[in-house]
């Protein structure tokens, strides 16, 4: 009672104090791995990261790419030349202007060898000044969706960088502990204020930021810290200790949105979770059939397919929370189509007939591997989908690990049968292709633990990189998502929803990337 | 002494050594690092040539000979999930950790010999078997959930305590301290009596079984019968002999504090150490567990030191060996 | 520590151990606290050991589940199903009642073996210890000190984190309970040891041994014909009080994530489970299990207690 | 083992004003129908048993019986140290004609050690092990004199020095586990001593010293004892002990009192048939021929199955009929109280 009337008092003050002076107080799962903005291609750096660097491009709140450094951007003439006209009069925090070497600079820093984000430059061959405002990016091939590879690369100002011997991005593997992991110099609209690893990191607004006009920019001090227990991150919210949470568990939803002063905010994000089935081996290493391979029989997999029921685990794991989906894409993507999205109805005693029918009459048993710490509810999703595996007559051995030890099993492909998640940042087809559907090599299909090859699949992927004509190319894709879900590749489940948790009075819409910017946020009341 | 001493310093090195060689045994089958330092896009030749630059590729025996032979002097390399020097990290952590467990082993020793010979004097008494079986339902409920719940009622419910962090430190002899103001106080509460909990039930029982062999023994009989007046008899003669046992289990129990801090931590997220070793093992960030394991090593070999040399000072009869 | 041992000498230990255990009955008689901790213990070891027969559904086989009855409230009708639930269901529609039956049984099993094997290990080793003597011993109590400066948590993330590594992955649903043992009960042997030798030491002084041994018998007759019967009490009482910390432990390993698997999920996983549920306002997956973990530890804690009293002549 | 006299004056000069005065007629302890008793769940025992005896200032009283006799629980229950749920249930303890078996809190306290000294049987265990012996003596002489803490710490040494510890100074820092027995037991002496008291029980004094240190403690307590004019009760299960202490023995069979006289007569001419067979079963000390040693058949009853009448009927070759069903009364036997039906009685052969 007590406590209910302190928030509202809270709540009150709130709104009486507008704009000005505002302190938003953050806290997520996890912290921020580094403030060096190449060294980790992971969420919650590139979160923080964004706060107070900005790149060439960026996502908004609802995804969409819009300008950021760059004002415009567009290929030139020749296909495999982008141009990228740099907004004037940007100054870093530290005060130094904004130049294309500072951009060319970045971009060179961020394709070394070191770097975690060179990966995403891949197909960049070269960047180059044409003048002070003005850059240029030459891709081998013609390369559409270089924009999309743009959004989470940051600009560092080039003499700061090098007057503090930070040339090099951070490189843990030899010693690297280097100054920009720990004091930054971007252009964004918050400056470092304070940072204790692990602990709390204090950002305050920029007041020279180019665009406090273009974005609400009501936040004055940022406040993040990492709560890593779920439980207790709740807590601190439902106490009023902080006013804004991502990672709401799935179940405390309804506590947060019913307490007084609090709301959540939800929309689909940009991930979605699924199962592969080892089918290109010719014995599985942790089954009770010797000699042969249930996964291989197509039967089995239409099977399997069809036992989860999805709209259960969506109803009772997920608490609402997910998007049952026949495709492990989501809708964002280039290629999705309702119809490839359409779920296959659940029905446990046809596909109980039907590996029977494959030569199963006994049913058979498997062992699923399972993270239990990578996903929203990872682990009871797999326990409910032993359960709907059980009744179709297979008996599935449940072995849920920490995805330090997980993911490793996917990438050896020592595993028969796993649960994996996949975001696609690129929002576009050929980035799922290459990395779940192409026939695993060095280069590609570096997470298709599945075993699966088709040679004229392979080609048709390979061919998507340099294809310029729009419609050709998704006349590919879509060709492409015919043949794998008639093989039933994956048994997708589900796409995830983000869930965020705040104080009323915040007006922030869910971003499907997980990445709040929040120089978008505004108190609306 | 000295010579005691240093036999036991050499013990406690060969235990390090074997304890660290155990954990290195142990690493490999906590999961793979690499999957968490590089990102989704790696590609299998990256994943390799960083494996090869980590030195995972390594035997074990060699990864655990480079790690001593770094250690010893001093470098324990940087964290595989931040890039920060690890003797930097635990530094900064340190004193979050200490602090904690300070206050709950204060808080257990305090309560545990108050309330153990309270219930050992009036053994029969209502109060007292009240006290016992109160302080059993501390020790018939995980730390876990016992922190879990007071978060729930103290932060959650009634809104009267943090339920998270360190709050406001100050500086405090030269390290950041919760102890010296009020938000700092007010944090530390809840984790200091999560974690001193069990323990003080601990220490109270010891006590009171130990009070009650003591009471029974002819030098308090023949102090009663001197006439000494029960206050004496209690506290002067009866718990400074009740002081060896107590000693050695709270000696061996600050081992059980260093590791209940790392459930506490997690609940609390209490910056400390316990928090960076959970952190470490979910990242498998090997050079953190590695110089995790080496502390809390040394730490039970300096306790363990200690604790035989208080002998000494509480009990005249050890000094001679 | 060791003085709880009780004066009684093997020569009329026949004659005296009727007396003896007569006496114990009658201080159990006339203790209503151990009266009632008795008879809770021995309810929930009755529920745990015929939970097949009690429980109405089969928790630990995923088929049998509904999901759909997820979440139903204790007395509320599954939305799959329409089937009631006593104390509800948890978050895959497993029934709580017939979950922490089948839980209890695994954890009491976990909790038994792991003071069994503690005990088996601790007496043999503390008997040798402290029969024998010598750098025997010496080498004994050094392994001794160095795991009891090690917390039980730690041995048992050790434990567990090679035993991952080492054993087949088609195994490892079994042998988690095994893992888990085998580390709860490496943690607690110490204390066992320890008490034993002290006795030992002091017995092994004693006439009758002394005698025995003049006789010729050998010295594994001696440890265990002669000097055994002797420590039965503490031994007993340390078993008692390490049954309930084996049980917490294992809850705690759980909540690590090293306990239990999820498929069949023991007492302190279920709390684990259900803690999640706190704040979301299905108070019954965390009630439930945790008043029956707290009924078993506290149970167990108090007998232990009042064997410790009644064991010990002085205090009576 | 020589005593300076001074010293010995000095501490005996000084009488504290509390310090009861004896008239002649009033005996400085006097115990009157004592019974103890400990409820147990098979019953009510007693240990001590309806037990009257006089004990006159600087006179040595011999308390002599088998163990379990109630010789320990009797003196325990003079100073209230009677352990729960052991109890007095009825009789008096009177020390210079004040009661002192119902006192409590402080007044009892005044008692212990102040008025009654206690000596127990094991040295070894009877010293607080973790305090200096200088700080118990100086504690416990504190606690009695109204002295401050520089003089009781030179009483201290004084003790020390009286009961023959050699170089008293230094040793009054050391720990009891630095002192043979022997010595020890003389710390415990002079800790029985330092609160002044009227009376010292001693509660097997030397049984578990070493033969060769035994006379010269026994010899030390009543050198002491008798200087400052304390009475002693001295609780013994050894015959010799008795000869060469005590001026009067008590003799306890069962929790009751068979026969109180002076040492000579009740040694030489006991008139308790139970006395008798104790005498008989002893060496006598002027004699080293051990022939002759006559074992009384049987053994003393538990507490839990004494008999009715006199408790040594079953065992007395001179049982009558009386002595199956009434206690016997005090009876006056030369210079001794007997509790015997046949003890007046010409000795005869048993009959029926």
């Amino acid at each position: 009672m007590k406590r209910t009337l302190v928030a509202a008092a809270v709540a009150a003050l709130t709104v009486g104090s507008v704009a000005h002076a505002e302190t938003l107080r953050w806290a997520r799962a996890g912290d921020s791995l580094t403030l060096d903005p190449h060294a980790q291609n992971e969420g919650p750096t590139h979160t923080l990261a964004h706060q107070m660097y900005e790149g060439l491009l960026q996502r908004d709140m609802s995804g969409e790419i819009i300008p950021a450094l760059a004002t415009d951007w567009a290929v030139t003439d020749d296909p495999t030349v982008w141009r990228f006209n740099l907004r004037e009069g940007v100054t870093f925090h530290g005060g130094q202007e904004l130049t294309a070497d500072d951009v060319v600079f970045s971009f060179q820093r961020a394709k070394m060898p070191t770097s975690a984000m060179k990966e995403l430059l891949a197909s960049v061959a070269e960047i180059r000044k044409v003048d002070d405002l003005t850059v240029e990016i030459v891709t081998e091939g013609p390369n559409p969706l270089l924009p999309a590879n743009l959004t989470n690369l940051f600009v560092m100002d080039e003499g700061w960088t090098l007057e503090n011997d930070s040339a090099e991005p951070q490189d843990i593997a030899n010693g690297g502990d280097n100054y920009v992991a720990k004091n930054t110099n971007g252009t964004g609209a918050f400056v470092l204020e304070s940072r204790v690893v692990d602990e709390r990191t204090v950002l305050t607004a920029n007041p020279d930021y180019w665009g406090k006009d273009d974005f609400p920019m009501e936040i004055t001090e940022l406040v993040y810290t990492p709560i890593q227990s779920a439980a207790t991150r709740v807590a601190a919210l439902l106490s009023g200790e902080v006013d804004f949470i991502q990672d709401v568990p799935v179940q405390d939803l309804d506590r947060v949105a019913q307490a007084d002063g609090l709301m959540v905010a939800t929309a689909a994000q940009n991930r979605v979770i699924f199962f592969g089935m080892n089918q290109g081996a010719d014995d599985l290493e942790n089954d009770n059939i010797d000699g042969e391979n249930p996964f291989a029989k197509l039967e089995v997999r239409q099977a399997m397919n069809m036992a989860i029921d999805r709209e259960a685990i969506k109803r009772v794991v997920m608490r609402d929370q997910s998007d049952p989906t026949g495709v492990i894409m989501p809708p964002f993507v280039n290629g999705w189509t309702e119809a490839l999205d359409a779920t296959p109805e659940g029905d446990a005693a046809m596909a109980k007939e039907m590996i029977a029918a494959a030569g199963y009459p006994d049913g058979f048993t498997i062992q699923l591997d399972c993270p239990n710490d990578r996903y929203i509810n990872d682990e009871a999703i797999c326990q409910a989908v032993v359960g709907m595996l059980g009744r179709a007559g297979i008996t599935v051995n449940l072995d849920a690990k920490p995805k330090a030890q997980h993911f490793p099993l996917i990438q050896n492909r020592t595993t028969d049968f796993y649960m994996l998640g996949w975001g696609v940042p690129t929002f576009d087809s050929e980035y799922v292709f290459n990395f779940l559907v192409h026939s695993s090599s060095d280069e590609r299909g570096t997470w298709n633990g599945t075993g699966y090859s088709n040679t004229d699949v392979d080609e048709k992927i390979v061919s998507l990189a340099s294809e310029t004509d729009a419609d050709v190319r998704n006349g590919t894709i879509n060709e492409i998502w015919e043949q794998v879900q008639s093989d039933v590749l994956y048994l997708p489940v589900h796409n995830q929803v983000l869930n965020w948790g705040m104080s009323d009075g915040i007006d922030f819409p869910v971003q499907p990337e997980d990445q709040p910017h929040f120089k978008f946020l505004s108190y609306s009341k | 002494m000295i010579a005691y001493i240093i036999r036991r310093v050499l013990q406690g090195v060969l235990v390090l050594a074997v304890v660290g060689f155990v954990a290195f045994a142990m690493f490999r089958f906590m999961g793979n690092p690499i999957e968490n330092m590089l990102g989704q896009e790696a590609t299998r030749l990256d994943r390799a040539a960083l494996a090869e630059r980590l030195g995972l590729n390594d035997p074990v025996p060699i990864q655990y000979l480079k790690f001593i032979g770094n250690a010893a002097q001093g470098e324990f390399g940087v964290s595989y999930r931040n890039g920060l020097p690890v003797s930097e990290m635990i530094v900064q952590r340190l004193p979050a950790t200490l602090e904690l467990a300070f206050v709950s082993a204060v808080i257990a020793v305090v309560f545990g010999i108050v309330l153990g010979v309270f219930v050992a004097i009036r053994r029969n008494g209502i109060v007292a078997n009240i006290v016992m079986s109160a302080t059993l339902v501390g020790v018939s409920l995980p730390t876990f959930l016992i922190g879990v719940l007071l978060i729930w009622i103290f932060a959650v419910e009634l809104g009267w305590l943090p339920s998270f962090g360190r709050g406001e430190t100050g500086t405090l002899f030269g390290w950041q301290s919760s102890l010296v103001t009020v938000s700092g106080l007010k944090s530390l509460v809840l984790p200091a009596i999560t974690l001193g909990l069990y323990q003080m039930t601990l220490v109270m029982r010891l006590v009171r079984s130990e009070m009650l062999e003591v009471l029974r023994t002819d030098y308090i009989r023949f102090a009663r019968a001197r006439g000494l007046p029960d206050k004496t008899v209690h506290f002067k003669h009866a718990l400074k002999n009740t002081l060896v046992p107590v000693i050695t289990i709270i000696g061996l129990q600050v081992g059980q504090i260093a590791a209940f801090a790392i459930v506490t931590e997690t609940v609390f997220q209490w910056p400390g150490v316990g928090l960076l070793f959970i952190n470490s093992i979910q990242f498998v960030d090997i050079p953190v567990m590695a110089a995790y394991l080496l502390l809390v090593g040394v730490l039970f070999v300096s306790i363990n030191l200690v604790v035989d040399l208080l002998y000494a000072v509480v009990d005249p009869r050890l000094r001679l060996q | 520590m060791s003085s709880v041992q009780p004066t009684l000498k093997p020569s009329i230990s026949s004659r005296l151990r009727g007396v003896w255990e007569s006496d114990i009955a009658w201080s159990f008689r006339h203790s209503p606290v151990a009266m009632i901790a008795a008879f809770v213990f021995l309810a929930l070891i009755l529920a745990a050991l015929f939970a097949p027969w009690i429980a109405p559904y089969t928790p630990f086989d995923p088929a049998s589940l509904n999901l759909m009855d997820g979440f139903t409230p204790p007395m509320g009708e599954g939305m799959g199903s329409g089937s009631v639930y006593w104390l509800g269901t948890d978050d895959q529609g497993r029934d709580v009642f017939s979950t922490i039956l089948y839980g209890m049984r695994l954890s009491l099993f976990i909790g038994l073996s792991a003071v069994a094997f503690a005990a088996v290990l601790g007496v043999t080793l503390g008997l040798i210890a402290g029969y024998v003597g010598g750098w025997v011993d010496a080498l004994i109590m050094r392994v001794a000190d160095i795991q009891l400066t090690f917390p039980s948590i730690m041995v048992a993330l050790l434990i567990f984190g090679i035993a991952r590594g080492l054993i087949p992955a088609e195994y490892r649903d079994q042998m988690a309970v095994w893992v888990l043992i085998l580390s709860i009960g490496l943690s607690e042997w110490v204390q066992f040891a320890r008490t034993v030798r002290g006795s030992a030491m002091v017995e092994s002084k004693k006439d009758y041994v002394q005698a025995a041994r003049l006789i010729g018998r050998k010295p594994r007759q001696i440890l265990f014909r002669h000097l055994l019967p002797n420590v039965m009490g503490p031994v007993s009482v340390i078993a008692t009080i390490y049954l309930a910390l084996a049980i917490i432990t294992e809850a705690t390993l759980s909540f690590l994530g090293v306990g239990a698997p999820p498929t069949r999920p023991s007492l302190g996983t279920l709390i684990s489970i259900g803690q999640d549920y706190l704040f979301s306002g299905e108070w019954w997956i965390l009630l439930f299990p945790s008043m029956t973990l707290l009924a078993l530890a506290l149970s167990v804690n108090l007998l232990g207690d009042w064997l410790r009293d009644a064991l010990n002549p002085k205090l009576q | 083992m020589s005593i300076p006299n001074a010293s010995s004056a000095s501490a005996t000069g000084v009488q504290p004003v509390s310090r009861p005065s004896s008239s002649h007629d009033e005996p400085l302890l006097a115990v009157e129908d004592l019974v103890v008793e400990i409820p147990t769940r098979r019953g009510l025992l007693r240990p001590v048993d309806g037990v009257s005896f006089e004990l006159n200032a600087g006179e040595i009283l011999g308390v002599v019986g088998e163990s379990g006799a109630g010789k320990s629980i009797t003196g325990a229950a003079i100073i209230g140290l009677l352990e729960r749920p052991a109890r007095i249930a009825s009789g008096s303890v009177r020390l210079a004609g004040k009661r002192i078996d119902n006192l409590t809190g402080d007044d009892l306290r005044r008692v212990r050690g102040g008025e009654i000294g206690t000596v127990f049987q094991d040295p070894s265990t009877s010293l607080n092990p973790l305090q200096r012996i200088g700080d118990q003596l100086a504690e416990t002489a504190r606690q009695h004199l109204d002295i401050s803490r520089a003089e009781s710490r030179d009483r201290a040494l004084l003790a020390l020095q009286e009961v023959g510890i050699p170089a008293a100074a230094e040793r009054l820092d050391a720990y009891p586990h630095e002192f043979s027995g022997g010595m020890r037991q003389r710390v415990v002496i002079a800790l029985a001593l330092i609160g002044e008291p009227v009376l010292v029980i001693a509660d097997e004094p030397t049984t578990a010293l070493d033969v060769s240190v035994q006379a010269q403690v026994l010899t030390l307590l009543k050198r002491l004892c008798l200087e400052r004019g304390t009475g002693v009760m001295m609780i013994t299960h050894d015959m010799g002990v008795i000869a060469e202490t005590t001026d009067r023995v008590a003799v306890m069979y069962a929790g009751r009192v068979a026969e109180i006289g002076p040492t000579p007569s009740v040694l030489v001419n006991a008139a308790h048939p139970y006395t008798r067979g104790l005498m008989a079963s002893t060496p006598n000390p002027a004699s080293d021929v051990a022939e002759g040693l006559v074992q009384i058949p049987g053994a003393m009853p538990g507490l839990l199955s004494i008999p009715a009448g006199c408790a040594f009927h079953p065992r007395c070759d001179r049982a009558v009929p009386d002595c199956k069903q009434k206690r016997p009364p005090r009876e006056t036997i030369n210079d001794s109280d007997v509790w015997c039906w046949v003890a007046s009685q010409p000795q005869q052969a048993r009959h029926d």
